[in-house]
């Protein structure tokens, strides 16, 4: 009981004094990469943007600086801006800080590249084949990129999650079904 | 030579009371599988019991909705499965689609591909609700209602057609060959 | 890395680690003698909870027809269906749920304005995979003393509806219930808005009240 | 009767590809109809009784969830999101209403939280049962599977009691939880159960994890190190068993974590049998926590956050933004970014199962030199959930 309070008195300071420990942590990194953005979300919550086309430098710098885990590389489709946000979540265990590596690519299919970090973190890999299978976007130098994943042959190439991808008309003549009500209906209710 | 269609009442009053599940958990109905068949159900008091090989199988669950992917693998493994055979459809996803009625990934009516012979509510069913299902599919093999094998073996063409639609032609041969440039080491780099 | 600062508990190796045993393996055999946890099914029943999310019901008078069980099914299961009971179309349309949808989250349940829809503990719901059977498997919930009555007649969980029949030419709907009634309603269309004369068509209907949103 | 090594021949001049695919080795098919990969395929290359080279073929229960999520209004979502975990459905129902929460704004009041602490606590209790239950069936000692499947019924009890449904609860939604808890009665009944689970654990150290059985076949089984666990992302109790004490309810603590007491076990081997014994242990500490929580009892107040926003349901709108949040599971470190553009549906919703990052890559490393008979073991001790790789 008594570690828990302690940790939690710990907390309180922290939040008053406005995140310290999160500021001194995103200064340190911006010193060794100049070319980032970053701000503090919240306790526990750091938030970088990076160009594109020096992502493998961050990382790089964020692995030196002992963010050891890589959570995930997801990808927001912005239709509007026609871009691509790739936000790669990074925890350090030793700073018990979550991390946002947020980095924006064109849109288009054949634009839509990155290099891979598969070399500075060996599980990126894996959240690199989901993202070239959902969204199309390719990682120059995963060798794995081709390798069928999650989705099945029918899918391969339409990269189901973007968001200009209109699944119910695709459903309907995958699966040859009209709703079961009424054919005429076309629309979602929700 | 004996005829042995006389001896079939007695055929079927065996099938009945050994009935052996596949061990295929294709859904998230797989969750209730372990407490149907560990001691708190006991479906062994039926003579039911998971088989792991679909060879000596007579009873299929599908357990919950099925991706096109398992698919694949559930028509094979039915197709394994020696006449006569069983299909139990859990729950809502295998008769409607259920909550992915509008996914690209998941089969809305599973009668289109292979037979089902029973089909039971819920999302996802209690195993009681299963217990009552198999009650029924008993009952069904009693009467001799329970056809579906018998289906898939005279309409064969059109599930065949209907397969074939879903997956494109040739599909258990690319199925096969897929992995193999994958697991050798010299033709790897040729795709 | 180094790990500085671990100010929480870490349990020491001593508790975690265990050592390999010949003897207390055959500890097992105690219970051989217990009573087992077996529900014997088909002779004994189980308790379920008496609010597990089952089947709905619906109290045809309370229903305004709002849709907003359709708005926030995440299914699409339901449907507002317009209906005529003798001769008498109902003032609102009433939900239809179709159970090859349904998901027994019961948001329907928790939105729903007027307490009209609610939901009732039975569950089991077996059918053969046959088109006439599978009507079942698509209804108009009934009320829910009507459901009260038939469980206290037939304790065993199960759906209130022996048989739904549906015709597909006149739209005419014939519930079989449990304990003997029959009852009778037309389908007169589906959507919002009341259907016209001619050719009622819920799709644009429900477009149009969509599209604001 | 033609000989095979004719069949052979001719189907090489058909341009068929043959097993086996070298010289000595052949293709093995490991899953997804088998017991213990639950819809999880792995192709094996063998050599005799040994793999020489493992590839996780993942994506049979893939639904498409984060597209499905896009189309649902934020509330409905609950109803779908908690399919992404099947042994423990409350983890993906939190993670998605904290990070909710965090972009609404709101406090969630204190009686909720407790509800939700129970909740969770009781999922982890309930989940560590099923991969006992799942541990033993595959390391041959099915009696404990027994117990630990009827242990398990206890919760579900309780489970369909408090939530309405005996495994997807749909119970923890934003602003709080969805009903409040049935009344004291549970609670004594939450204390049996736990009190019964508890008195029963030495019963499953005698037969599963100090079973000297259990120990010639999980010693020395899929050895992981600290620096390779940490580079290929693995958490929870499979990095814990590497000897980093990574416990999110410690190092980003949320709901009522920090005020319990409990104790983050970790061991220096990384073997398949370090994995059991730290999640025998965690089993042990859930329990305690429980404990501690009826102890404390749940707090007065409102279950669910009062606004008037919450009103009208399906318009429900959530401010533009993004957030991270993620809870500790038992499989791991369970994760959901959600991003919002404002309007009444989320625009992006990610889960992060644990699975992913020690399922498919770790997998396959470990798997290679293993016997074809460790294999479902090692699966086992890392305790892969299929279901939140494919989402």
């Amino acid at each position: 009981m008594a570690n828990g309070q302690e940790e939690k008195g710990e907390v309180k300071e922290m939040t008053g004094a406005k995140w310290e420990r999160e500021q001194a942590l995103v200064q340190k990194i911006l010193e060794k990469a100049p070319y980032a953005e970053g701000r503090v979300r919240r306790e526990r919550r750091i938030e970088f943007k990076v160009p594109a086309d020096r992502i493998r430098d961050f990382l790089m710098t964020l692995k030196e600086n002992n963010f050891e885990l890589m959570l995930q590389i997801t990808v927001v489709d912005w239709l509007k801006e026609g871009e691509y946000e790739l936000v790669y979540q990074m925890w350090s265990i030793t700073h018990r800080t979550h991390a946002m590596v947020k980095t924006r690519i064109p849109r288009e299919l054949d634009k839509a590249r990155m290099p891979t970090v598969k070399d500075i973190y060996p599980v990126a890999e894996t959240y690199e084949r989901d993202a070239h299978d959902f969204y199309g976007v390719y990682f120059e130098g995963n060798e794995k990129m081709e390798m069928p994943w999650i989705l099945d042959d029918a899918e391969q190439g339409l990269f189901p999650h973007r968001k200009d991808f209109d699944m119910l008309a695709y459903v309907k003549k995958k699966y040859k079904i009209l709703d079961r009500f009424d054919e005429n209906k076309d629309n979602y209710v929700i | 030579m004996v005829d042995w269609r006389l001896f079939e009442p007695l055929f079927e009053f065996a099938r009945k009371r050994s009935l052996w599940i596949v061990a295929f958990c294709t859904g998230c109905g797989g969750i209730e599988m372990p407490p149907l068949m560990t001691s708190r159900y006991d479906l062994e008091r039926f003579g039911m019991m998971p088989n792991p090989a679909p060879r000596m199988a007579d009873l299929f669950l599908i357990t919950g909705y099925v991706t096109p992917k398992t698919l694949k693998r559930i028509i094979i493994t039915y197709e394994m499965q020696p006449d006569p055979k069983y299909v139990l459809a859990h729950g809502s996803c295998p008769l409607n689609g259920g909550i992915y009625w509008d996914a690209y990934n998941a089969i809305k009516h599973l009668d289109r591909y292979i037979p089902v012979d029973v089909v039971i509510a819920g999302c996802m069913p209690r195993p009681e609700a299963v217990m009552d299902g198999i009650k029924k599919l008993m009952e069904m093999i009693e009467n001799g209602t329970a056809d579906g094998w018998k289906r898939y073996r005279e309409n064969y063409e059109w599930y065949k057609k209907n397969q074939d639609e879903l997956f494109g032609e040739g599909w258990r041969e690319r199925e096969a060959r897929r992995w193999i440039p994958w697991l050798m080491d010299k033709k790897k780099k040729e795709k | 890395m180094e790990m500085e600062e671990i100010d929480f508990k870490v349990a020491p190796e001593s508790k975690i680690k265990k050592k390999p045993s010949y003897i207390k393996p055959w500890l097992g055999l105690k219970y051989l003698f217990k009573k087992p946890v077996t529900i014997k099914i088909p002779y004994e029943k189980t308790q379920i909870a008496e609010k597990y999310r089952g089947f709905h019901s619906l109290d045809w008078k309370k229903c305004i027809g709002c849709n907003f069980c359709g708005q926030i099914c995440p299914a699409r299961a339901i449907e507002m269906t317009w209906i005529e009971v003798d001769g008498k179309v109902e003032k609102r349309p009433h939900p239809k749920i179709d159970y090859g949808r349904c998901t027994f989250c019961q948001f329907c349940v928790d939105v729903c304005p007027t307490g009209a829809l609610g939901f009732v503990s039975n569950y089991m719901l077996t059918t053969e995979w046959k088109d006439e059977e599978l009507e079942l498997f698509d209804w108009v919930p009934i009320h829910p003393d009507k459901i009260k009555e038939i469980n206290e007649k037939f304790p065993d969980y199960r759906f209130p509806v022996a048989k739904i029949e549906f015709n597909k030419e006149t739209k005419e709907v014939t519930y079989y219930l449990r304990d003997g009634d029959v009852f009778k309603f037309k389908i007169l269309g589906y959507g919002l808005r009341p259907p016209a004369a001619a050719k009622p068509k819920p799709a644009k209907i429900e477009k149009k009240e969509e599209s604001p949103s | 009767m033609v000989s095979q090594s004719e069949l052979i021949k001719e189907a090489r001049e058909n341009g068929m590809e043959l097993l086996p695919l070298d010289k000595d080795t052949y293709e093995l098919f490991f899953g997804p109809q088998h017991m213990a990969t639950e819809n999880f395929s792995i192709i094996l290359k063998m050599d005799g009784h040994r793999v020489v080279k493992a590839i996780a073929n993942p994506g049979f229960l893939h639904r498409g969830f984060e597209k499905l999520a896009e189309l649902r209004p934020w509330y409905t979502n609950i109803a779908l999101l908690l399919r992404i975990c099947v042994p423990e459905p409350d983890v993906p129902e939190a993670i998605y209403s904290m990070a909710v929460d965090e972009l609404m704004g709101w406090e969630v009041p204190e009686r909720a939280h407790w509800i939700r602490t129970t909740v969770l606590e009781m999922a982890r209790v309930s989940a560590y049962l099923f991969w006992i239950m799942g541990l033993s069936f595959k390391l041959g000692v099915y009696t404990a599977g027994q117990w630990a499947a009827a242990y398990r019924e206890r919760l579900m009890a309780l489970f369909e009691e408090l939530t309405g449904a005996r495994v997807y609860h749909i119970y923890t939604i934003p602003g709080g939880v969805r009903r409040d808890i049935p009344g004291d009665k549970w609670l004594r009944q939450l204390k049996d159960t736990v009190e019964y689970i508890k008195s029963k654990l030495p019963d499953f150290d005698h037969l599963v994890f100090e079973n000297y059985i259990t120990f010639k076949r999980m010693e020395g089984i899929g050895v992981m190190d600290k620096k390779f666990a940490l580079a290929e992302g693995v958490t929870g109790p499979n990095l814990r068993a590497t000897g980093v004490p990574y416990d999110v309810r410690r190092m980003d603590p949320y709901l009522l974590y920090p005020e319990l007491d409990f104790e983050v076990p970790v061991l220096k081997e990384g073997d398949a049998l370090a994995r059991a014994l730290i999640r025998r242990y965690e089993l042990e500490q859930d329990l305690y926590i429980l404990e501690q929580l009826l102890e404390m009892g749940p707090p007065s107040g409102p279950y669910k956050v009062q606004d008037p926003r919450l009103k009208n349901l399906p318009r429900f709108k959530v401010p533009a933004g993004d957030a991270f949040a993620h809870v500790e599971s038992t499989k791991g470190d369970f994760g959901a970014y959600v991003v919002s553009d404002g309007g009444n549906k989320p625009y992006r919703v990610q889960i992060r199962g644990p699975s992913i990052a020690h399922g498919i890559r770790v997998l396959e490393q470990l798997l290679v030199g293993a016997r074809i008979a460790d294999v479902p073991v090692i699966l086992m001790s890392l305790d892969n959930c299929p279901p939140d790789i494919d989402r």
